[in-house]
């Protein structure tokens, strides 16, 4: 039994954090649609779930949740859980997989508890689901509807469609896929928010003195820390049993999903809090990791209801079980 | 100890109501914190005003209708229970207006009051700067004594209502030998003498901005009392009437019985249905305690720092019901004014945002808190 | 309308504080079984809610929620919620009242969410509910079960009877006035523990200074200030709302029980945290109200009852009232 | 990353169950506050040893098993879920020992770790004093250098275990012109020549006592580590194991499995229910954190303050289980071993007077924010 990273695992987060710190700063967050896409490609964050006879890695979920973890940390813009993890599932034994690995095919999804497709306009094919059943949309057969909302950098889009493909895939492991992967960047969002903030509040002086000096920010702070540092380890375990197809799977991505999401919402009030009004404003770039919490703490069954699938999970099953 | 209405309150809420029923716009007025949105709020004000509704606890000779604190808790309810439009006005009739009454010369208020009950004069507050967000007292904007009057320099920022008003005021530093909470007076001023830069919010409005003043001159019948007086002026108000006109119970009232309506309406899950009665009840709460504290107040005590236990309650309050809201309504809940399938037009949404900014402005809750400790209880400091 | 208290009830709770600051110290909470019974008897606390034609004061619930709150700042041992509240309630019209006034009547009571009658082994009468109905019970009629728990001076009371009689009122109205009158003893609980940690932190030195000089410190007992001072007008629109046989009668009891039984647990928990090690001694007082809050807040249906009780009366109604 | 246990874990797991399953008492155990309690958990931990799993960890030749640190882990799961009797020997095998492995001499260790796996000798630690609670850098009792050894002078307090124990440790001041952190000398001391006094608790029970030292002549030999080294001694060990063995995952999984079943057969309110499962699932989650700790800690990685954040999260999660069963008992939550309508024996009641303990101990939750504040976020002091 080993709940640590191996060194592949963690080299490759770091290479996706290398990328993403050139080629991703929070000026191309604010201006870019799909910056550091390519060069993500070249170090094939885009083929990771993708099989290798696909030319993909042929990795499991648990590979791609450190990456995630980085991609929300950088809040890189564009529909990249949609691409790279949901995708690959959806598109299981499809010959556009290699496309997909090579970082040429881009991909909105609308999927589960996500009423809108992040990102669709960007997207060069769409995947829908009717009734239970994907399927697959070019861009020239949707009308998207923009339902534009607080995270300006990932636009939503309601999606109708007249020609489609149903793709023989099921639903359920995409969707449980894309969730943790999105939990994933949840907790990377709440450790960029809590480094920003120690970061702000080590330097701004108020009462002579820096504020983080003072235990009212220490301890929000530090509870932010341990919400943070408390949430990860369910992302990890979720994905693993992604990777497993365990029982016991919805339960374990609910659960990442939801801890991972309020983890992230305390981060972010906390950093608005912490940073006093100029937090608030567009002067700092703040606002772009906040609205990114919001909106993915949403995306695919905001905590609210994922809570509410965990108190029937654990509460109404004769017996709850751990794994292993 | 009751809770009956004498039956002049229930006539007066009765006319409040049925004026109010007939006069709020049907369709929300554009945001304040645009040119197009702050002349219809502007104008919103003189309809108010025409019927002596927008000030209704001041004297009669200055626009208002001499009404009791109770009276205008009443009329607080009524206004936003009617669901009627923010107060373009309130940095000038709930900042400034207060210590105009205490403060100011008997030709201030003529000259000022009127205007403002009417918003032909709309007032932006400009205490803060960028250098002393929460330590007020860090001041450093400064007034330089001239012939007649006084030049002022400096900066200010989180100015709200600054980018379309006519009015300013704030403290400024007249002895530059002081320190602290020493050597500020308290200016007035008008802004078209002011440079002033719009800053851009989280939802991409500019509800604030900041004021650069490079020398503006300022005649000395716009010093509202003594100069080097200003901190003392300026926090009096605080424990009287400004603690309770800050943010009346109205406002939290008509959020809750929204959010009751929202959850209702979505079939809420039990436990967020729990937290949506909790909200409920703690603004029916803070209603109750406010009304004690009117009677307090209308006897002539001082509510002094506790009005700090009513700041971080209902800022507090504030940033869960809408939370909750957000919550309730899932992915919808972040959808903005532009998109089709927004709830209310996106209300919940900016009143979220609006209300993450209480447990800042107007003293940190963080500071609050403190004061609570050692004013209230008298922890050491 | 005038929300606070007249002189004439200021004037009353402050003769209780008065009795009870003589006559029940600590030391007579530790040790006593029924201090300052007999001069809280004189200054009429017992027959504030007897008709004036046996000998009372005919007044209202909203005169004695202050009273109430002094025993419950006094943590004043013996069952005198149920003698003083809920009593003249039950015996509305019988021929003891007179009794009852005089403070010459002990009662305790097992009515509705409670499942014990607290101090039943002094009693001279008990009333006890039985489906829905009251019965006064003589004490060598009644069988008592002690059920010790973890307020050793509130000790509570199985009751299995034999012979009966059966009284003539209501269980509803004395449920609501004795569960008021608990909240209103939290909320007294409560003011005492902030008051007694607030000079505990004054003179605890730790780290070269006051303890109440941290950050941390004042912050909590802030928090416990905020909480009380909102749980308070609760409870007295709860007393108002009893006299007046208000519609919301129900709904505005739950809230005052919830709301104070939370406040006073806050207080409680934070004092114990406060005070540190010491707090969990018999060396201190501490515990006796420690013990008391939480014994009083599961009384009459603990936070979690009402809780759920406000959720159904608020969100299942047609539409919420206020009142007035 | 995996969570797969081995072949060797499995059967050891196994082997675990099995024999607690065929050895826990049925009845529980008397408090071991009690003299009487006391001997009844002596004689389970002689039992326990007999089989090596009293310190499963330690090395052969002292009594354990050389078992690695996810064995511990699965071995505490098995113990708690099992419902084994609470650990008299667990100030010296979780708090002293550590120390005498990094730090004690070989003879030292030969001396005292196996009598203490067999709990023939039962420690009670000595650390806290009447004005040194949370300060524990202001400790005064102090140590008289003599010929062949030291005298030992003060006062201790909050000594859990020490009314019927055999042995003690703690920290003595030694350079008596010594402030703060140095000059202070770790000691072990046998109780019979102390001055016990046991101070009751809020359930009436004496599981701590005040400690009064009057000259206790100690030997050198009982000395750990160097003279004056006795503040770095005794913190070096809280960073590496003695985070994680302080409170292992294995007692709160079996508090969240009991609270499950609770709740299940009170048939929890919605809300509750929710908290209910939020608590299991950070158990949970307590428990994979752990295992992430131990392989760090086996690969020869410090975890250093981040130990405070495990201590935060379980105390509070502690507190939290506890006070959620009594809410789903309602009254009978509260009635004690003592009542006949007391649901299981009065244990959870129990449980939560304990529990309330732990954001006390072992530095008080204020503190080991700071920790995390200053030393894992890098926050000025």
């Amino acid at each position: 039994m080993n709940f640590a990273f191996t060194d592949d695992q963690l080299a490759l987060a770091a290479a996706v954090r290398q990328v993403l710190a050139a080629h991703c700063p929070a000026e191309a967050v604010r201006n870019g649609r799909t910056p550091a896409w390519s060069q993500l490609a070249e170090i094939g964050l885009f083929g990771l779930l993708v099989p290798q006879e696909h030319d993909g890695l042929g990795l499991g979920l648990v590979d791609a949740v450190l990456p995630f973890e980085e991609t929300g940390r950088a809040a890189l813009p564009g529909p990249v859980a949609e691409t790279a993890v949901a995708a690959p599932l959806l598109l299981a034994g499809d010959p556009a997989l290699g496309k997909l690995a090579a970082g040429s095919l881009r991909v909105s999804v609308r999927i589960g508890d996500q009423g809108y497709a992040p990102d669709a306009d960007l997207a060069d094919l769409l995947i829908v689901e009717r009734e239970g059943v994907p399927y697959a949309v070019r861009p020239e057969a949707a009308r998207l509807t923009p339902q534009p909302g607080v995270d300006r950098r990932r636009p939503l889009f309601g999606v109708e469609f007249r020609d489609a493909a149903r793709l023989r895939t099921g639903i359920a492991p995409a969707v449980r896929a894309v969730t943790v992967a999105v939990a994933a960047q949840l907790v990377g969002a709440a450790r960029h928010l809590l480094d920003t903030t120690v970061g702000y509040a080590r330097t701004r002086r108020q009462f002579g003195a820096p504020i983080g000096s003072f235990q009212a920010v220490k301890h929000q702070l530090a509870e932010v820390a341990i919400a943070v540092e408390f949430a990860a380890p369910l992302v990890y375990a979720a994905a693993l049993a992604v990777d497993r197809h365990l029982p016991t799977v919805d339960r374990d991505v609910s659960a990442a999903k939801a801890a991972a999401g309020e983890a992230a919402e305390l981060a972010a009030r906390t950093a608005l809090q912490v940073h006093g009004a100029i937090g608030y404003t567009g002067e700092l770039d703040l606002g772009l990791w906040l609205a990114r919490v919001w909106s993915l703490s949403a995306a695919y069954g905001d905590p609210g209801l994922h809570r509410s699938r965990l108190r029937t999970a654990i509460l109404d099953t004769p017996e709850v079980r751990r794994w292993p | 100890m009751d809770l009956d209405f004498t039956r002049a309150e229930q006539d007066f809420r009765a006319e409040v109501r049925d004026w109010l029923a007939g006069h709020v716009p049907g369709v929300p007025l554009p945001s304040m914190d645009t040119r197009e949105g702050f002349e219809a709020h502007r104008e919103w004000e003189h309809l108010l005003a025409g019927e002596r509704l927008s000030v209704v606890s001041w004297p009669v000779e200055y626009g208002g209708r001499g009404a009791s604190l109770v009276e205008w808790l009443i009329f607080e309810e009524e206004y936003w229970a009617a669901g009627a439009p923010g107060r373009v006005s309130q940095n000038g009739i709930f900042l400034l207006a207060p210590t105009l009454f205490s403060h100011g010369t008997a030709e201030q208020r003529e000259r000022f009051l009127p205007g403002m009950a009417r918003a032909d004069d709309v007032w932006a507050q400009a205490w803060s700067e960028p250098e002393a967000g929460s330590d007020l007292a860090a001041l450093t904007s400064r007034a330089e004594r001239v012939e007649g009057g006084w030049r002022l320099h400096g900066q200010k920022t989180w100015s709200s209502r600054a980018s379309y008003a006519d009015w300013g005021f704030g403290l400024f530093r007249t002895d530059p030998a002081s320190a602290r909470h020493r050597g500020l007076t308290y200016f007035m001023f008008p802004l078209d003498g002011v440079t002033v830069r719009p800053v851009a919010q989280l939802d991409g409005e500019h509800g604030f901005a900041e004021l650069f003043f490079d020398g503006l001159f300022v005649p000395d019948d716009l010093v509202l009392g003594a100069a080097g007086e200003g901190w003392r002026i300026a926090m009096a108000t605080t424990s009287s009437e400004r603690g309770l006109t800050l943010r009346s119970p109205g406002r939290f009232l008509a959020t809750a019985d929204r959010l009751v309506r929202l959850a209702r309406s979505t079939g809420a899950d039990p436990v967020l249905a729990d937290q949506v009665a909790r909200a409920w009840l703690d603004a029916e709460s803070y209603r109750l305690h406010t009304f004690g504290t009117a009677r307090r107040l209308a006897a002539g005590e001082e509510i002094g720092s506790a009005s700090s236990m009513g700041k971080v309650f209902w800022s507090e309050l504030d940033v869960r019901m809408h939370a909750l809201a957000l919550r309730l309504l899932g992915e919808r809940g972040l959808l903005d004014g532009g998109a089709p399938d927004a709830e209310e037009g996106g209300r919940w949404l900016d009143g979220y945002l609006f209300s993450l900014a209480g447990p800042i402005y107007a003293g940190t809750n963080e500071i609050q808190r403190n004061i609570i400790a050692e004013r209230v209880l008298g922890l050491p400091r």
